[in-house]
């Protein structure tokens, strides 16, 4: 078998034990490459619990800038004996198995197909280093620094990196700098270098950065003027409040008093967290709490009532593999169905769906005004793959010249003008009331909030037509929301085609991926990108335009899909359901696998989404 | 259903520094039943809002379900009002009290909805000493839902169903003092002597006030079996020293009475009395507060009064070293850092 | 105005205070009717209060056996000041208005289409009683036996009723029947009775009873088999556990001694009132909670863990009006999304829709079949209407043959006999896999329960593929469940017809009178009662036979059409909506008027489910 | 992931009256950090079950969710076990024990599981005295998600983030007496020798039993800042007298030792003895022990060992005077009343 040769394109992973220090030798690795100019998608791959098991960091290299994941690993760099049977059966034909070989490897793992590639990375570091705990620290930077040498990264790369990283802690430089040239020396010594995978500096990452969904959701509320988080910590969104916290202690400190501009809470639970955020809103500050899929079940009840008094509420819902606690650091979008319909009694809530960093930092900020213009929860469904690892993503950008939308608010000057308030009186006709903020005016404007029936001056109520009216406009107001939420993004592919993909958040980079392959197959498809529940009219228009629609998603119950169905009046056989649920980021492979099963002359799969083992996962 | 209170009024009533009469403060007529306890405590507020001459626009008056989560429709027609959802409205006022620091915060609930759904908020509540004002409406039981026996029922009390309670009675009190509370007083809806100094010196007092107040509730738990009746309540209650409060804006000699054992002041200059004897409890240690509390109740009596009262009280404010100003008036210019420091984190980002 | 004339067919309304003993007056009067042989359909309308609100009490009257709400009221027996104004505006030209004259009535009032009734109420309370608990009690006592002459009832049966009433306390007996003479005199001495409505001695009854649906569904929990109940009062749902309470202790005191074969714990809240059940079924027990929106919506969280970690859980939602604490005492049917979507995750729930009394028993002890059975969440989704009213039904019946289906269980000489168990392993190709209680064997067949992933021996694992496996086979499962649950109900017209109308629960009995009216205008209508989700194929046929389906429902969202929606995939312009949820039960009429506004020819509504004010409402 | 122990033992290990060693008590070898306190605590549930000849199968084990909530994996693999969610697993168990009177409930939890997100349900199964023993594993810390601060963190302890936490702390021994429960004990997962008798005598315990274990988080809490770090724990806990536990099955003879104070016979018939110092603490009085605790707080120190005893513990099956037949092993026959009722039913319906 000949080895795999490629430049700028190749899959590699890392295998090592949590709690070892590995990830930030295997970041410093992958930034090294963008810093070479070449598009990366990292992909850290982690159990749920603290220390010692398994733990996986895959970065795809692609100069083409295919960003998703591709399925499938051409190199694994292995210092994890744990699951080395398993890593090594994962390698493509022809791939490279870079492994730790002070302890020789098992016979019964060897493959043929493949080239093995022993580093002696304990030796090196017993030799080299009498702490244990730097043993295992420059354990994972010798191997970086190997890398190097076998796929001919820039040397320099590292070192500035290196240096950047320390900046502070400038004693940390040169051991690490020694380190990296440990295993490029050992490499270059043992090995012809480079492999027949390698890279060569490039020029494809322009302007973009590197950054974990998360921290720019965080940075999106800082800049959407949020001045209160009420949260509960859980796996993945966790680091959305850490990074609104660490941001806020560099901009929010007031300077003439060293006292906070902001207000974070730790909550007792999510049921605690959602409260705080609708007490806050309704006494007119911006903001938001950050959950997963069981905050989220937690939070049903208190979203009824934000939907039904009409308070602005700002929920970031980093979605992970349910149900129930799941695969907690794992990836899914399943929250989808359970977020739209969240709570009893008739209630719809709008839902954004961010594909990038930098998209989670636009419609984080953007989060606060559509909740205060339409005075109901936004929840935004992110997920693990986006929040918690570094995305290439263009960058960050704030137009100084906007200003926040604070939506209907009556001052007190406004209240003397006017005769008499309704809190619920639908004035302008588009379904959204006028509000008041509390202690806003000693005489007007005062109103009773409430989660039980009440008639335009806010006014318990037990009449059926009070209650109905109400409940019509909280339905008209859906049509004015359609009007404010994000549009979708359109690419037509610029032949004719009855055929379309239509997906939304991190299946994007895949799905635009597997439209390349398919449409050098010959097979034509639109793309569109949906941003927002509920559906602009282009949505429907899109589908419209389109025989067979075939959505792509990751979770099982096809839930978009659901969606869709449930809002359009749509023929059958016009949607066709792609799905990847196994907690991993949906692949360009697995999507083009599951279209081309569609396609008439395939094994077309029966209509109903009747899915069998085997037909959805991914064993490319 | 409620409507506002006829406002005619005789010309001559009362008025406060503000020039208010006590229907400033008033709100709704109420929709409970007739003689419930939980009217009598809405006029207790009613009251001590009125003699503190405090702006009804500047309070903000929160509960939970149940008929004494009703009541503040009831009162304070002129104070925005939020009747949120079963148990939580502690997390509510924590999230309003965040966004502003600047208005009274006056939590009203009851033991259901304190002491069963809302154990949890509650003690967290407590625990970071949010400023506002906890009433609890204690009836014993699930008004709203029709008698049931709530978590504060003492064991052996019956209801109107009949049925004794088995289970041992939850103390709001003494849970309270357990999660740190500041300020922790009961008492009695029949007694309004009591009741509104108390209220008065908990809305001056900064941190977490408790209030835990018992109601009867005549349709469901009036009965002679009941610890929660009116009889019952009557007499097994034992006051600690009476409570006198001063506001801060009326002259210290006004309602003065010889020998109070001590004189507090609280954080906004107003003066709290005490007149107590010594040996049932100090009121400035919790550990004190905590033994009269356990030893009331292993007799079958009822203390009620100021309890405990933590004079150096630092609220969630202080700890969270929020913003004087209210957050909620900060300016965009304020909040948002603007494009330029975007550049700097982009940067750092490649 | 000619007064209204009819016999047995006629809607009365009471006007009372609550809190004023008037209940079981107005209960005497619909019951005396029901053992005339007259079906009737009583409907309590009162406040979320509990003392000096208005309160109503609707009887329908319908030799016909129409028993849905009619819309309109014929004749109102007022004696509540405050709502009077706006009762006899809501009675149909040419009724009766029935009041308290004790105090003239406001001229303004006055209406010359109806024909007005004073009746010195307070006046002849006053002077024979002294005690005011006494005359306000039978001031309600009195107006029945006026009634009883002005429609000219048996006054034999309600003497008699009121001696069945008060076995055990006979004291009672005489003064009750003194004041229905009082009534019955005075109303013949001033009046020519009776009046143009009136009623006659029938049989259209049969053997059928009247009992309110929760009373029905905490017997069928007994009959069930239930063991453990956990709850948390809440309106309409309290007096299910109530019900299954009051008989367990007939029914469930071990003879020997005398101690309780049931447990009923008043949890704290209704999570852990879920949580409880959980716990219980897992152990081994048959156990269930009741509750009503909110608690719905709590118990989201605890929802996904059963159904993910397959354990049975029954849970009977009353429902009432939402979103958030809504109308607490009006009802509803808006439950459907929240219930079958509950949790995050990709998760789908059982529903039933009881639609009587005998549904409500028999789908209760079906539930713990089914639970067992299919180890998952079965929630039935009942209503205030249902729940709390006493409805008409056919009378309650247990086939003493039948047996438990207590599900795959492995006992301990099961387990002696098996290689390996493995609790997610689907060994009989059904997707359904064997359970074992705790303390069964000492050796084989422990297992750990979790919601989190897990293999087919309940170990805990993070690999993608033993992930993807169990949730397909819960897919699978789902396939499985339609096998199971009940079958819809279909009526053929008998005529050839491309049109239906569809219908669950509450809904059945005005949905079938609306057929009969339509049907005499020469509009023939299939019909199908539809009582489970999953839906079983009979009703994807039957949608599919038909060109266009109205979906009758009483929520604003049309949520059960949105089920079909996404799970069948019809056509455009096959499902309307017909819709109420004012809080009120949805009437004949309004579903009659609404069929006509989308056939052809008339003022045919846009497709798509855009309502606007004044277009489902019924003003009738 | 998890796997079990390899079976292979040393032929001559000690076997208990069952004829099992250790063995048949652990579970699937743990995934905590190397050193953390929950394995050290497993390990004493293992020693305390196999010592008291339990049948591993009578057990059912239930946890929340979080480090410590994991560890049921890690013991007593003969059991069922239940790890539920996040906070509830006090409902799941009153549910199973409901069920199934003959087992025996052992709860872990961590101190998020219990303080925070599950106050409600902890109060309110201590109140109803269910038949249970509950562990929590108290590292002040969220383990899992990476070491916020937990509610039992003390004011001013700092983790590895830095921070000085500026809440108070709940104590979980003093909500329990507070609500109470009728077993209450605090250990140190480093001290095995107090902890397994303790742990023994909550199982013999008929009602609730709560061990409060103080279990450092090596990963993100065993700062020198921090008061749950093995050595603040070690310097600062202060035991009560020593309890050694004596199975009913043993001769009361074995391992007894002089100067026992007070010697309790336990529903069981086990014999629990107290050695202890009588000033501190008298552990069958509520009042002493609410004392005591209130007392040790205030000085700094921890106070461990027996905090409280109630000889006279009615659990919740005996409040509810359910049927001594497990309700899981009743008969369709004794369940379902038949047709024939339903007639009278019927008939009273028409
Ligand atoms: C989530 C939820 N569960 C249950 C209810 C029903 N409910 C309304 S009020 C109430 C109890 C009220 O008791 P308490 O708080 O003591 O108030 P009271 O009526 O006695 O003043 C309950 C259980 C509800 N509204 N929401
Ligand atoms: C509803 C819900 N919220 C949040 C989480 C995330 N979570 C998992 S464990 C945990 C805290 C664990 O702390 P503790 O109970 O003290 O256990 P430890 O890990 O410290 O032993 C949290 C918040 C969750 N699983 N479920
Ligand atoms: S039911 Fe009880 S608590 Fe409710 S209003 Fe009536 S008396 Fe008051
Ligand atoms: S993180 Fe802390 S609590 Fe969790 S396993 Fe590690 S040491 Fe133990
Ligand atoms: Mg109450
Ligand atoms: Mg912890």
């Amino acid at each position: 078998m000949k080895p795999l040769q490629s430049v700028n394109d190749f899959v590699i992973k890392f295998a090592n034990v949590n709690g070892t220090g590995s990830a930030s030798a295997n970041n410093l690795f992958a930034k090294a490459l963008f810093r070479m100019g070449l598009p990366v998608s990292p992909k850290n791959i982690f159990p749920s619990n603290i220390q010692g098991l398994p733990t996986w960091y895959e970065v795809r290299v692609s100069e083409k800038g295919y960003l998703g994941r591709r399925g499938g690993v051409d190199i694994i760099l292995s210092v994890n004996p744990q699951s080395m049977a398993q890593d090594i059966r994962e390698i493509e034909p022809g791939g490279y198995f870079i492994y730790d070989n002070t302890k020789p490897l098992d016979l019964r793992l060897v493959r043929t197909d493949i080239t093995i590639i022993g580093l002696p990375l304990t030796r090196i570091c017993n030799e080299k280093y009498k702490d244990p705990r730097q043993r295992q620290l420059f354990k994972n930077v010798i191997y970086v620094g190997a890398l190097a040498a076998l796929l001919d990264m820039d040397f320099k790369v590292l070192t500035d990196l290196v240096a950047d990283q320390f900046k502070g802690k400038e004693k940390l430089i040169l051991p690490n700098i020694t380190a990296l040239e440990l295993g490029h020396q050992y490499a270059k010594d043992n090995f012809e270098c480079p492999l027949g995978i390698r890279v060569q500096a490039a020029n494809q990452v322009g302007d973009k950065i590197l950054l974990d969904g998360n921290t720019a959701l965080g940075l999106g509320a800082i800049y959407g003027g949020a001045t209160v988080a009420a949260w509960y910590p859980i796996t993945p969104s966790t680091s959305v409040v850490d990074a609104f916290e660490k941001y806020a202690r560099r901009v929010r400190i007031d300077p003439g008093t060293g006292r906070r501009n902001y207000a974070i809470v730790q909550a007792e639970d999510e049921l605690a967290a959602i409260g705080m955020v609708i007490g806050a809103s309704w006494n007119g500050a911006r903001a938001f709490t950050a959950t997963s899929g069981p905050g989220l079940s937690l939070m049903s009840e208190f979203l009824g009532l934000a939907y039904f008094a009409e308070i602005p509420t700002v929920l970031f819902d980093v979605q992970r593999a349910g149900p129930s606690t799941g695969m907690p650091t794992r990836t899914q979008q399943s929250d989808v169905l359970a977020a739209a319909y969240a709570s009893h009694g008739d209630t719809k809530h709008v839902l954004l769906f961010p594909s990038t960093p930098k998209e989670c930092f636009d419609l984080g900020a953007l989060s606060f005004d559509l909740a205060e213009r339409l005075q109901t929860p936004i929840i935004m469904l992110t997920d693990l793959d986006l929040g918690m690892n570094d995305n290439m993503s263009d960058p960050l950008v704030w137009d100084d010249s906007r200003e926040y939308d604070r939506g209907k608010v009556l001052s007190a000057a406004d209240l003397d003008n006017l005769e008499r308030f309704g809190r619920y009186q639908d004035s302008d006709g588009d379904a959204i009331c006028y509000r008041t903020y509390p202690g806003t005016h000693p005489g007007k404007g005062a109103y009773f909030t409430r989660g039980s029936s009440r008639d335009e001056q806010a006014v318990y109520t037990e009449k059926g037509e009070e209650y109905e009216r109400n409940m019509l406009r909280l339905l008209q107001k859906w049509d004015t929301i359609k009007e404010y939420v994000p549009r979708p993004e359109t690419t037509l592919c610029g032949k004719p085609t009855d055929m379309a993909v239509l997906y939304f958040g991190t299946s994007e980079e895949s799905s635009r991926e597997a439209v390349d392959y398919l449409s050098q197959e010959g097979i034509d498809l639109d793309a569109m990108r949906v941003r927002a529940f509920p559906f602009n009219q282009e949505v429907e228009d899109f589908i419209d335009q389109h025989e067979r629609v075939f959505v792509i998603e990751q979770n099982r119950d096809a839930q978009l899909r659901t969606l869709l169905m449930a809002e359009f009046e749509l023929g059958p056989d016009k949607l066709k359901s792609v799905l990847c649920f196994d907690g991993t980021p949906i692949s360009a492979r697995n999507i083009r696998k599951q279209i081309l099963e569609h396609l008439p002359g395939n094994n077309v799969t029966p209509l109903h989404r009747k899915i069998r083992a085997g037909g959805v996962g991914e064993k490319a | 259903m409620s409507y506002q209170i006829p406002k005619f009024r005789h010309p001559d009533l009362p008025v406060n520094d503000l020039g208010y009469t006590k229907a400033a403060y008033e709100g709704s007529i109420s929709t409970l039943c007739a003689g419930c306890g939980h009217d009598s405590i809405s006029g207790a507020i009613v009251r001590a809002c009125h003699e503190l001459s405090l702006e009804p626009h500047k309070i903000a008056k929160l509960s939970g379900i149940g008929c004494s989560s009703k009541t503040p429709t009831y009162f304070l027609g002129k104070s925005h009002g939020f009747n949120s959802v079963h148990g939580r409205m502690p997390s509510v006022v924590t999230g309003a009290a965040m966004a502003n620091r600047d208005l009274l915060y006056l939590g009203v609930s009851g033991d259901g909805d304190t002491a069963s759904i809302g154990m949890g908020q509650f003690a967290h509540v407590v625990r970071r000493n949010l400023n506002m004002v906890y009433i609890v409406m204690n009836n014993g039981c699930y008004g709203l839902t029709k008698g049931q026996d709530s978590a504060t029922a003492d064991e052996g009390s019956a209801s109107k169903k009949g049925d004794a309670n088995p289970f041992s009675a939850i103390d709001l009190c003494a849970t309270a003092l357990q999660m740190g509370a500041t300020f922790v007083a009961r008492s009695f809806s029949g007694d309004k002597e009591q009741l509104v100094p108390l209220i008065k010196a908990a809305m001056s007092h900064r941190g977490f006030a408790l209030i835990d107040v018992i109601s009867p509730c005549v349709t469901f738990n009036n009965t002679a079996a009941s610890t929660k009746s009116y009889e019952f309540v009557r007499d097994h209650a034992e006051a600690t020293g009476t409570v006198d409060f001063v506001p801060m804006r009326q002259e210290i000699t006004t309602s003065s009475r010889p020998g109070a054992a001590h004189e507090v002041t609280m954080h906004d200059g107003s003066v709290l009395r005490l007149y107590e004897d010594a040996d049932t409890l100090n009121p400035f240690d919790r550990r004190s507060a905590m033994m009269a509390l356990m030893d009331h109740q292993h007799e079958g009596t009822i203390l009620t009064g100021l309890i405990y009262l933590d004079k150096n009280s630092r609220d969630l404010h202080d700890v969270l070293q929020t913003s004087h100003r209210p957050l909620n008036q900060l300016e965009e210019s304020e909040l948002c850092p603007g494009n330029k420091m975007l550049l700097n984190i982009n940067a750092s980002l490649r």
